[in-house]
């Protein structure tokens, strides 16, 4: 591989950037998360994003369609959760309902789509973004369109693999995890509170 | 084809194997030969590696000695157990692609066609069930479609002989074969049918036990398609070593099912009829 | 039908009792499906490969496989898979020479849609003029469709390699296809010893909402879901969504590396990496491999072998690693074109003399003297 | 997917766009709805990129408006001006290759049947008129030969449109178009009397300009394929843009056509189906 590792940084990036697994990323294991690009501890990862979160001007969370579409045993309280967790971080919600290319246009105020993600970051100004919810085919192929054109900080909150091609990607999250990273910012907001 | 292009050179003569003087001597270019003369002059094909007692075999035989006019006829085929015997024949015969015979064919019979415009060069497709029915089915529909004048002819033993007796689209509901393990669950494919729906003016079906009826229905195919339109003849030929019964039973086969679902048959359109009735209702084929 | 359990795959490859049987190559892949849990089999005949898919086609009636039919042709069958896969099963299939390159427009849709599918490639001859006989050109075509690449050296890899292919396949972070690519002849229709798990132990099913994209069943969402749109718009935007999915694509094959090495071993097998003189090769080539090694040691001559299992991804840093002391690297290859030596140099960046040869091809086989000579002529360079 | 299944997670009921709120509040799912439904209901696809009074377009509106279960149909579409308005369709669809569409169906109808054992999943194929009878042709009639219980749908604007008007096996014979430049040399092709000899059980041919036919022809092909065989339905819709006519003219174009009998509506019911669908309708209000 080349001599300077490569680094999952804050784009632009560039005009084509490459997917961070073909400059040799690898994905973590369970209890371990990424930060741009390194295998940390899961924690770690964790407090970065809440300090992330708390320090952007116009953060906003992404949720998909595995979220926003009460489809199974459990997603509607998932949801609730992430509802949740992007108030208590300050974060606004734009829904990526579906993945299909909107013709003739998107309306980015109100909708974001894995094709043209960087439409909604341009226009809503985002600083910050978390993706969850989305299938990880689409979530990769928005991630790295965004670093390519934009400066927005990107976050993967996954329940699989995780994501390379994010600035701070989780791995296997469930509802203990989601809840962890909740009473992590919970925390958090009270020490700059206080 | 002049007889010229077969002829040995005086000087080499003495040193070419008699296969190729006995061609010259007896052979079907100088007059066309029929099924009754069998025996008589030297074969177009005169032998082949295929099994004993194989359907395809004698199919294939009988069919290129009915060609009315074997000095000005290329054989167009593709692979299956057919491409044995024919790499044999004395003509030009070729072979690309699995299932894309018919399309060869058409773009061989219009450059022909231009490049000889006052000869009947006739293009046969001479080709297994497989070939046609199943790989090769919308190249063969399409050239009907497009009235290409050849005369496609289908051997059909009812099998992929040649990769190991897998099931084909030909071979009959409930038959039990390789990739048929429960036995084929659909019917024969009824190419005859949509032969004539898609634009052929002339088909025929017949079996290997009718050698005198395959001779009359494939010149009559091949004299329609030179002028009024695609014409189809479908030759059942049964296989031994697939079917497994023994070799010699392969005519008795035949005939039994020339007397049930392979009965003979035969259509032809108003002006293929009105063709034949005005250039060859005399002769006694 | 035996009743058969659903255990762990590192079980059923590592730790379960192995009885060792005299099999073809083609009885190999029946036992490997048998044991693959495997839902649909869709066939076409092509020499070599009719003998397995009648084998499987055989497993199917006695119960092992849900659903199996004969197709039309190979470009039909690929695309029955890819509705197959679509759907959400566990679907297999396989092929070889000019069926591979009948079938060619789908393998670089199956990468792209993501479909988990495993194919087994018995390589032979590509026309014209028509060849029954192994050759490995169909790999040189096949390297850059976006599919997983095994080889095959003999029978016992083609039973595991199928088996762990699946798996491979299925993974969340990789879900690209998988074809396992083995010699025609050589191995398919020549008996040889293979150990097999017990028959009635079998891998855990195919869970299709594990998948990275929507299963075509309308119970998942999103709804509004067309596989694959094409992202054809002239704009720039949609240049730059088609080029990120193909990136995505590629780097599915990366993450396979981690998982390839934990079923497979690793991505490559070397002896003697540190012989000045080293043979890298791929599938029967490095069984001829082995034998000349055998008499060339004979011979007071110090070569090494690599044995290169995986081919799509390349294992170019383990590459590098084996031949690091090389002052000569030889390819011998069953195919006209050496596709194989064009990645060994690319991988070596001219770092090492790379040999490209001996080469047979339209189904001649290789005496392990051609390998020598060569491996004496660079001996004594 | 069950009748409720599209539902919104309560959470993020507020942020959703509105015609995701509205698929969910007045979607077709479960409800069955008929051409006379039109305009009470939010339909399958609402906006497509197709020219102005595209033949294809309308027929394909009108087809989605009457699929008998929405909730669980699959349609598997082919490269054409078809594909174009799919990816704004409300189902799960699929695009492949050109041409493998019913190749594709039948491994899919498959797959959804040993998923769903106990459970109707209509598996709809809905092309135009290169991708059935011509590129096509050979997987299109091999899935008719193998029985597969799928319905084919034929949008046939008579030419290969999307690639700028060239001839295709269903133009009618004498048409001048690209790649014909001395008009076309043989006649459309038969499709719904290769798809009866091919083992259609139930074929029909009909057109937008009359939509209530039309909706019946393709409910009682979709029921038909559900349990007694392989389904054709063929509907003319003709093309503005490459045949030279005034957008508003379609409907009319269609209807010269059935009278100068260049273009004939017709049915065919094999016993088989006659019984089934007589048993069906005897239930279901008849369109």
């Amino acid at each position: 591989m080349s001599i300077t590792p490569y680094r999952v940084l804050v784009g632009p990036e560039g005009y084509l950037p490459p997917a961070a697994a073909s400059r040799g990323i690898l994905l973590p294991e369970k209890g371990e998360a990424l930060i741009e690009g390194a295998i940390v501890p899961e924690e770690e990862a964790m407090q970065a994003i809440a300090t992330k979160l708390l320090s952007a001007k116009n953060p906003f969370f992404f949720p998909g369609p595995q979220l926003l579409w009460d489809w199974k045993e459990g997603v509607a309280l998932k949801a609730q959760a992430v509802k949740k967790l992007a108030d208590l971080a300050g974060a606004r919600v734009i829904p990526m309902p579906d993945y299909r290319p909107k013709y003739p246009m998107i309306n980015p105020a109100v909708e974001i789509n894995p094709n043209h993600p960087n439409l909604t970051i341009w226009h809503n100004k985002i600083d910050v973004c978390v993706f969850i919810g989305v299938h990880c085919h689409y979530a990769n192929m928005a991630l790295k369109i965004i670093r390519g054109g934009t400066s927005c900080y990107t976050i993967a909150l996954c329940g699989e693999a995780g994501h390379e091609d994010a600035m701070i990607s989780l791995c296997c999250m469930g509802m203990p995890e989601l809840a962890r990273l909740t009473e992590i910012i919970q925390s958090m907001k009270g020490e700059q509170a206080a | 084809m002049s007889i010229k292009v077969i002829k040995p050179t005086a000087a080499f003569a003495s040193l070419l194997p008699t296969e190729y003087l006995e061609l010259v001597a007896d052979g079907p270019y100088a007059s066309p030969k029929t099924i009754n003369d069998l025996g008589t002059f030297k074969e177009i094909i005169a032998e082949h590696p295929h099994c004993a007692g194989c359907g395809v075999a004698l199919g294939v035989r009988l069919t290129v000695a009915s060609l009315p006019a074997p000095a000005d006829t290329l054989i167009v085929g593709t692979a299956g157990c057919s491409f044995f015997g024919l790499a044999q024949a004395a003509l030009n015969y070729s072979c690309s692609a699995f299932g894309n015979q018919n399309a060869v064919a058409s773009g061989l019979k219009r450059m022909l066609k231009i490049r000889y415009p006052d000869t009947d060069k006739d293009v046969v497709v001479l080709v297994g069930d497989g070939g046609i029915a199943d790989i090769g089915l919308d190249l063969t529909l399409h050239s009907w479609f497009r009235r290409e004048k050849i005369a496609t002819i289908m051997v059909d033993n009812e099998v992929y002989g040649n990769t190991g007796g897998q099931e084909s689209g030909m071979t009959q509901e409930g038959q039990v074969l390789n990739m048929a393990p429960k036995g084929k669950n659909f019917a024969k494919i009824p190419v005859f049918e949509l032969a004539r729906v898609s634009g052929c003016v002339y088909g025929a079906r017949v079996t290997v036990a009718s050698p005198k009826k395959i001779g009359r229905v494939v010149r009559k195919a091949i004299l329609l398609a030179r002028e009024v339109g695609p014409t189809y003849v479908q030759i059942y030929t049964p296989c031994p070593t697939n079917f497994k019964f023994p070799p010699q039973q392969t005519i008795n086969i035949a005939k039994k099912a020339e007397e049930g679902y392979y009965s003979f048959q035969e259509f032809i359109s108003d002006d293929a009829q009105a063709y034949w009735e005005k250039n060859f209702a005399s002769s006694t084929m | 039908m035996i009743e058969q359990r659903v255990v762990a795959p590192e079980y059923l490859f590592n730790e379960a009792e192995r009885e060792e049987q005299f099999i073809t190559g083609s009885e190999a892949v029946r036992e490997a499906i048998k044991r693959a849990n495997v839902d649909m089999a869709i066939s076409y005949p092509i020499t070599p490969q009719s003998e397995s898919m009648h084998l499987v086609g055989d497993i199917y009636a006695e119960g092992y496989i849900k659903e199996y039919f004969r197709g039309e042709n190979e470009f039909a069958v690929m695309s029955s898979v890819a509705g197959a896969a679509m759907g959400g099963v566990r679907v297999f299939t396989a092929t070889g020479g000019p069926g591979t390159l009948r079938a060619f427009e789908a393998f670089p849709t199956w990468a792209g849609a993501r479909l988990p599918v495993v194919c087994a490639f018995m390589t032979r001859g590509i026309n014209s003029p028509l060849s029954i006989q192994p050759d490995t050109l169909e790999m040189a075509y096949m390297l850059d469709t976006g599919i997983i690449m095994l080889h095959a050296e003999n029978s016992q890899d083609l039973y595991d390699m199928i088996l762990q292919a699946f798996m491979i396949a299925e993974k969340p972070d990789v879900h690209i296809p998988v074809g396992v690519f083995v010699d025609g002849f050589f191995i398919t229709h020549t008996r040889d010893r293979v150990k097999i798990a017990p028959p009635d132990l079998k891998l855990p099913p195919y869970n299709p909402y594990s998948a990275p994209v929507p299963v075509m069943d309308m119970e998942n969402p999103p709804i509004r879901q067309m596989r694959d749109p094409f992202v054809m718009k002239s704009n720039f935007i949609s240049y730059a969504a088609h080029a990120s999915w193909q990136q995505e694509i590629l780097a599915a094959a990366e993450r396979s590396r981690r998982h390839i090495a934990h079923y497979l071993g690793n991505l490559l097998e070397a002896e003697n990496e540190t012989a000045p003189v080293m043979i890298v090769a791929s599938g029967t080539a490095v069984s001829q491999s082995r034998e000349a090694i055998e008499s060339a040691r004979q011979e007071g001559l110090d070569v090494g072998l690599v044995k290169l299992k995986s081919l799509r991804p390349f294992p170019t840093e383990e590459l590098k690693a084996m031949t690091a002391n090389a002052k000569a690297v030889i390819v011998p290859e069953f195919n006209r074109v050496g596709w194989l030596a064009r990645e060994v140099r690319a991988a070596l960046e001219a770092k090492v003399k790379v040999v490209g040869g001996p080469r047979v091809f339209g189904g001649m086989t290789m005496p392990p003297d051609l390998i020598l000579d060569e491996i004496r002529r660079c001996a004594n360079e | 997917m069950s009748k409720d299944f599209l539902r919104i997670s309560p959470a993020f009921e507020d942020v959703m766009p509105a015609e995701y709120r509205e698929l969910v509040a007045s979607g077709p799912y479960g409800k069955g709805y008929g051409i006379s439904d039109l305009g009470s209901h939010k339909e399958l696809l609402e906006e497509h990129p197709l020219c102005a009074g595209c033949g294809l377009a309308l027929s394909l509106r009108l087809t989605l408006s009457v699929l008998p279960a929405p909730e669980d149909t699959v349609i598997v579409g082919s490269t054409g001006c078809s594909a174009l308005a799919f990816p704004q369709v409300a189902l799960h669809n699929i695009h492949s290759l050109f041409g493998n569409q019913n190749a594709v169906a039948s491994g899919l109808k498959r797959a959804l049947k040993l998923r769903f054992p106990d459970k109707h999943k209509d598996v709809v194929v809905v092309a135009g008129d290169g991708a059935t009878a011509d590129i096509g042709l050979d997987m299109v009639m091999q899935s008719w030969f193998r029985g597969e219980l799928i319905t084919t749908i034929m949008l046939d604007n008579e030419a290969y449109a999307n690639t700028g008007g060239q001839e295709s096996g269903m133009s009618p014979k004498g048409a001048v178009l690209y790649m014909a430049p001395k008009g076309k040399k043989f006649q459309k092709v038969n499709m719904p009397e290769l798809a009866r000899e091919a083992g259609c059980v139930y074929v029909a041919a009909v057109s937008p300009a009359n939509p209530k036919r039309l909706g019946k022809a393709i409910k009682r092909a979709i029921l038909v394929a559900r349990e007694v065989g392989p389904t054709y339905v063929q509907i003319f819709a003709p093309c503005p843009t490459n045949f030279k006519f005034k957008p508003q003219e379609t409907i009319k174009r269609i209807k010269e056509r059935e009278k100068d009998g260049t273009y004939l509506m017709r049915e065919y019911i094999s016993p088989e189906a006659q019984e089934y669908l007589a048993a069906m309708e005897g239930g279901t209000k008849d369109e």
